[in-house]
């Protein structure tokens, strides 16, 4: 039961204690990703039955949908990172908010770009000024902006507190994007997966789109954890146990 | 006396923004009428940004800045004042001509009623959501663009109800839903911006 | 009265300065030395709470004077590198701002009056840009002379003032010393006070 | 680098602003493409006049300038180098950005060529225009509006023959005329204005 | 080798200062004293030919310095009170753009040479902004010792420096002079030149 003590916690956190614990993590979600990856994508383009009216390019929701969620999962978690650094100013929080920003952007642009192409055969325009694609255009922005912020600053400390108070601010664009297809009549289609009334679609479309996301989400832990080693290593260079890690005699 | 001047150049930027549509659109009312709370909810957007980078920069670079933060009433109220100044400048003399504008682009009285409740509920939230961009962006390298950057973003959701309650009211639907969230949305802006610009002095500051 | 316990501050990958601890109590003057880049700004600052310390805290009659906050800043008067002079301004307006931004506002009279025992009569209404350096370091200096906050700290107080202007400062910081009042100060120039105490904390090698 | 990094802030700027409009007029596409010229237009004046007031003063706080004015070359090519640094970042970033706000706003090839070519004439003679305001306006109360007060009828005509050219090939008209006007204001520009804003900054330096 | 005749200054609607002649030889140093306001900053301005005399006229080798135009500039370096230090660019970069603009490139290892003489070791690539004032107006000295202009012009040189850089400072003065320069300079603190003839030009009463 140590997991559940504070002063765990407290050891892992320091940015020291974690570099080795990210490193032993790593190998695992990779393995991870990639098993998951290839069974939904089977499970998207072999098994899941054609759609009647869509033909086969529906299946581009089986990439489009998780990196959507994907996309506004991350920046919560992103901005929750950043107030935690913000708050108990923990060096490691405002990493990791750092070292998850690219990703999230990456998984926004997936969106819009999957989304577009789909948008071609289904609507018959790429980009349509409709609420849910602009806000998720907004999402992407947000991101540049957290993203640039940072590299305008110089000191780290002030960076990553200016940028956390930024991502908090941006927080109120997640809920607009999500009930966007609720609020205005859009041409997007609105949510299929609600809790109330279970789910309108079949179910193995259903478990391809899951097991995509839970893909997604290992990828995501691979490359933050990558990332924010680099990080950790860039801003710690000057403490003892980084040089000795990188053998360079203080 | 300085501030007269501030505004009629706003007032003169918004008409040349303004102007400047019919000369692409050319004279056709009725486009016109159709584009026109757009146009004019975008002028109001470019405006606060105008002057959004001359919020603060001034005090920082004399040391005024610091003397408010240690100043023995709030920051926040300071702040506060500060933004309000920025509304009456970059905000309200959009409120006040876009009457003129609005029967200039050939809206209705109706419209223009919206139009202007719109604003005048509109503008003070994006001098609202500037000045928190403005706190950031203090001392920072390419500041005002990145500015921009930052800010628009968050101007949009004000933008697409504010013109978008012109353009319910424009084609007879009901425009009250919009309306009460831009209300809402000022509450909020005046309950969190004031702090969080205040929050984001502290920083650049440090 | 304030106190500093075991003061940090690291900036940028290098260390300013670390356990500077002091404590001054009223009718004491702090003289901070130390060559340039020794940290006095940074720790004058530190103790106005704009920079927070990486470790130790402010004390202020014996309350951490981040916790009394507004409290702590009413009874604090800081002039720093920067005077806060804003060029546009008459010297008059300027002094009427900044007290105003300080939190108590002045009538004409105390303020012209002010100015005029700084030795910028006539000078009232010139816009501040076309004052001379020295002059504008008056404007900044008059509120000393309208402040009644105990606690002043001044950073490079007499660049740019001439003999007579440097000899009328020390009188007023004596005057407030004597009176009770506590001062930090920073200068390269060396610096008596003809009354009270004066005190000196050393910072950097 | 720090430029590349001022540049790209300001293409992401221009694409924000360019999409402010289909969300205020809505996205009917030939809407759209009417208002394109002058949407782009819009944008490339705010972004000339965003950063104008920070042509000159920030050297003029900290003394550069008066380093300039005594440099051993002539003050009017240091000037005519820093309004080319202007038009680089505010104005030629626009320029090649301009197709695809163009294709984001539905506009033929024809008329994204000439929009860009008008980009390209048009926009160095913001810069050069403001660079004079600029310097007129240094240190002067309220300096910054005042700067757009005195520019802002100026670059009037610009934005004319620029947005004019455009929507001419839209409209299957003539533009060479729009053109050619535009290249006559640019050489103009370009023989008086370094030597005009040179002169505006020695009278406000004295 | 320059000389000042009758020089007027009116600014607004009072005479600064009026009749004023002096010249300078090269090996002297001219300290130009006066009152805060006295007018030191303007003249220097006006033989920089930043200001345009209501009366009176500079000469430089015996033609008028404003006739020479850059000529003139080419063997004139000026540092006023605003040490044109730009904040977001390091101490190196700085350096270097306040040389270029002055009109003679300089090489990176010219430039960190420079710095280091001037105390700055490991400073050279910090944005100057987080430099100590000092730190700062040692940057914009170090313009100085790598400066082949016959004709210093400073304007209260020694603000802000502790009193290693003062005396460094009157060394690197001394040597400019000694070898056959010319110096003008204004200071509040008493002022001595350890080599080469020292001579005082007093303004206003
Ligand atoms: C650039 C264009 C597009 C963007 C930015 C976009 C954005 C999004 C976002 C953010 C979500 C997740 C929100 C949620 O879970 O409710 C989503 C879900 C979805 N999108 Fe899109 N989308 C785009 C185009 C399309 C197109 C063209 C289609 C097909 C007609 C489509 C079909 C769907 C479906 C079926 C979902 C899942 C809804 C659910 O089950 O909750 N999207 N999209
Ligand atoms: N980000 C940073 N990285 C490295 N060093 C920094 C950073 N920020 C500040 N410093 C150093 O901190 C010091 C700031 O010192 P401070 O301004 O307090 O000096 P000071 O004692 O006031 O000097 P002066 O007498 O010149 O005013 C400088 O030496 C500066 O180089
Ligand atoms: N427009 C004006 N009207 C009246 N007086 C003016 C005007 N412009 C400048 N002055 C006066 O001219 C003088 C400028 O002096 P200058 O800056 O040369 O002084 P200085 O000798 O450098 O002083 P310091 O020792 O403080 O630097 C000031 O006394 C100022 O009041
Ligand atoms: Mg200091
Ligand atoms: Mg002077």
């Amino acid at each position: 039961m140590r997991i559940l003590s504070k002063s765990f916690w407290l050891q892992v956190s320091a940015p020291k204690a974690f570099y080795p614990v990210a490193g032993k993590l790593i190998p695992w979600f990779t393995a991870i990703a990639i098993i998951l990856t290839l069974v939904g994508l089977y499970m998207g383009f072999f098994v899941a039955p054609t759609d009647f009216q869509q033909g086969e390019s529906y299946r581009i929701i089986f990439i489009h949908v998780p990196a959507a969620w994907m996309s506004m999962l991350i920046y919560v978690l992103m901005a929750c990172y950043a107030a935690i650094g913000l708050i108990w100013n923990t060096r490691l929080s405002s990493m990791m908010a750092t070292a998850l920003a690219p990703t999230g952007a990456m998984f926004t642009f997936i969106a819009l770009w999957t989304g577009a192409f789909w948008g071609k055969p289904t609507w018959g325009a790429y980009w349509v000024w409709d609420a849910r694609l602009t806000s998720e255009l907004i999402l992407l922005f947000l991101y540049f902006g957290f993203i640039s912020l940072q590299a305008a600053i110089d000191d780290p400390q002030r960076a990553s507190r200016a940028s956390a108070l930024l991502a908090l601010v941006g927080l109120v664009n997640v809920p607009i994007i999500y009930f966007s297809v609720k609020w205005w009549n859009t041409l997007h289609q609105g949510s299929s997966l609600n809790l109330d009334k279970g789910s309108s679609m079949e179910a193995t479309m259903l478990w391809a789109m899951l097991i995509m996301t839970f893909a997604f989400w290992a990828y995501t832990i691979v490359a933050a954890l990558l990332r924010v080693r680099a990080v950790i290593l860039e801003r710690e260079r000057h403490s003892e146990w980084v040089g000795e890690l990188l053998g360079v005699g203080k | 006396m300085r501030r007269r001047a501030e505004v009629l150049t706003v007032v003169f930027f918004f008409v040349i923004v303004v102007s400047l549509f019919p000369l692409g659109v050319g004279p056709e009312i009725e486009t016109l009428r159709l584009i026109a709370p757009g146009v004019i909810w975008v002028a109001a957007l470019l405006a606060s940004m105008l002057s959004l980078d001359r919020l603060f920069s001034a005090d920082y670079v004399d040391g005024t800045l610091e003397q408010m933060l240690i100043a023995a009433q709030p920051l926040s109220v300071l702040v506060l004042s500060k933004i309000l100044a920025h509304w009456v400048v970059s905000g309200l003399p959009l409120v006040l001509v876009s009457p003129v504008l609005g029967m200039q682009l050939g809206m209705d009285v109706e419209s223009i009623g919206v139009l202007v409740v719109s604003l005048a509920i509109g503008t003070p939230v994006l001098s609202l959501i500037g000045a928190v961009g403005a706190g950031l962006t203090l001392g920072v390298r390419g500041g005002g663009v990145l500015l921009s950057l930052l800010v628009l973003p968050l101007y949009i959701p004000v933008l697409i109800f504010g013109a978008g309650a012109v353009e319910a009211v424009q084609s007879g639907m009901e425009y009250g839903a919009h309306v009460s969230l831009l209300a809402a949305f000022l509450i909020t802006a005046l309950l969190l911006a004031p702090w969080g610009a205040a929050t984001a002095l502290k920083i650049s500051l440090d | 009265m304030l106190e500093a316990a075991d003061l940090q501050c690291v900036r940028g990958d290098r260390v300013l300065f670390d356990h500077v601890s002091f404590s001054v109590q009223s009718g004491e003057l702090l003289h901070v030395r130390g060559a340039n880049g020794s940290g006095k700004t940074t720790m004058l600052r530190m103790v106005c709470g704009l920079v927070s310390p990486s470790s130790g805290e402010i004390r202020w009659r014996g309350q951490s004077a981040r916790g009394l906050g507004d409290e702590f800043h009413k009874e604090l008067l800081y002039l720093g590198h920067q005077a806060g002079i804003k060029a546009e301004l008459t010297a008059l307006e300027n002094l009427k701002f900044s007290s105003a931004v300080g939190g108590h506002a002045l009538d004409t009279q105390t303020a012209v009056a002010a100015l005029r025992q700084m030795g910028l009569k006539g000078r009232e209404d010139l816009p501040s840009k076309v004052l001379s350096q020295g002059q504008q370091r008056r404007v900044a200096l008059a509120r000393l002379l309208v402040s009644k906050a105990p606690l002043w700290i001044l950073d490079e107080p007499f660049t740019a003032l001439d003999v007579k202007a440097v000899a009328m400062l020390q009188d007023v910081l004596a005057e407030h010393v004597v009176g009770g009042g506590i001062a930090l100060i920073t200068t390269h120039q060396d610096f008596t006070l003809n009354r009270g105490a004066l005190r000196a904390l050393q910072l950097g090698a």
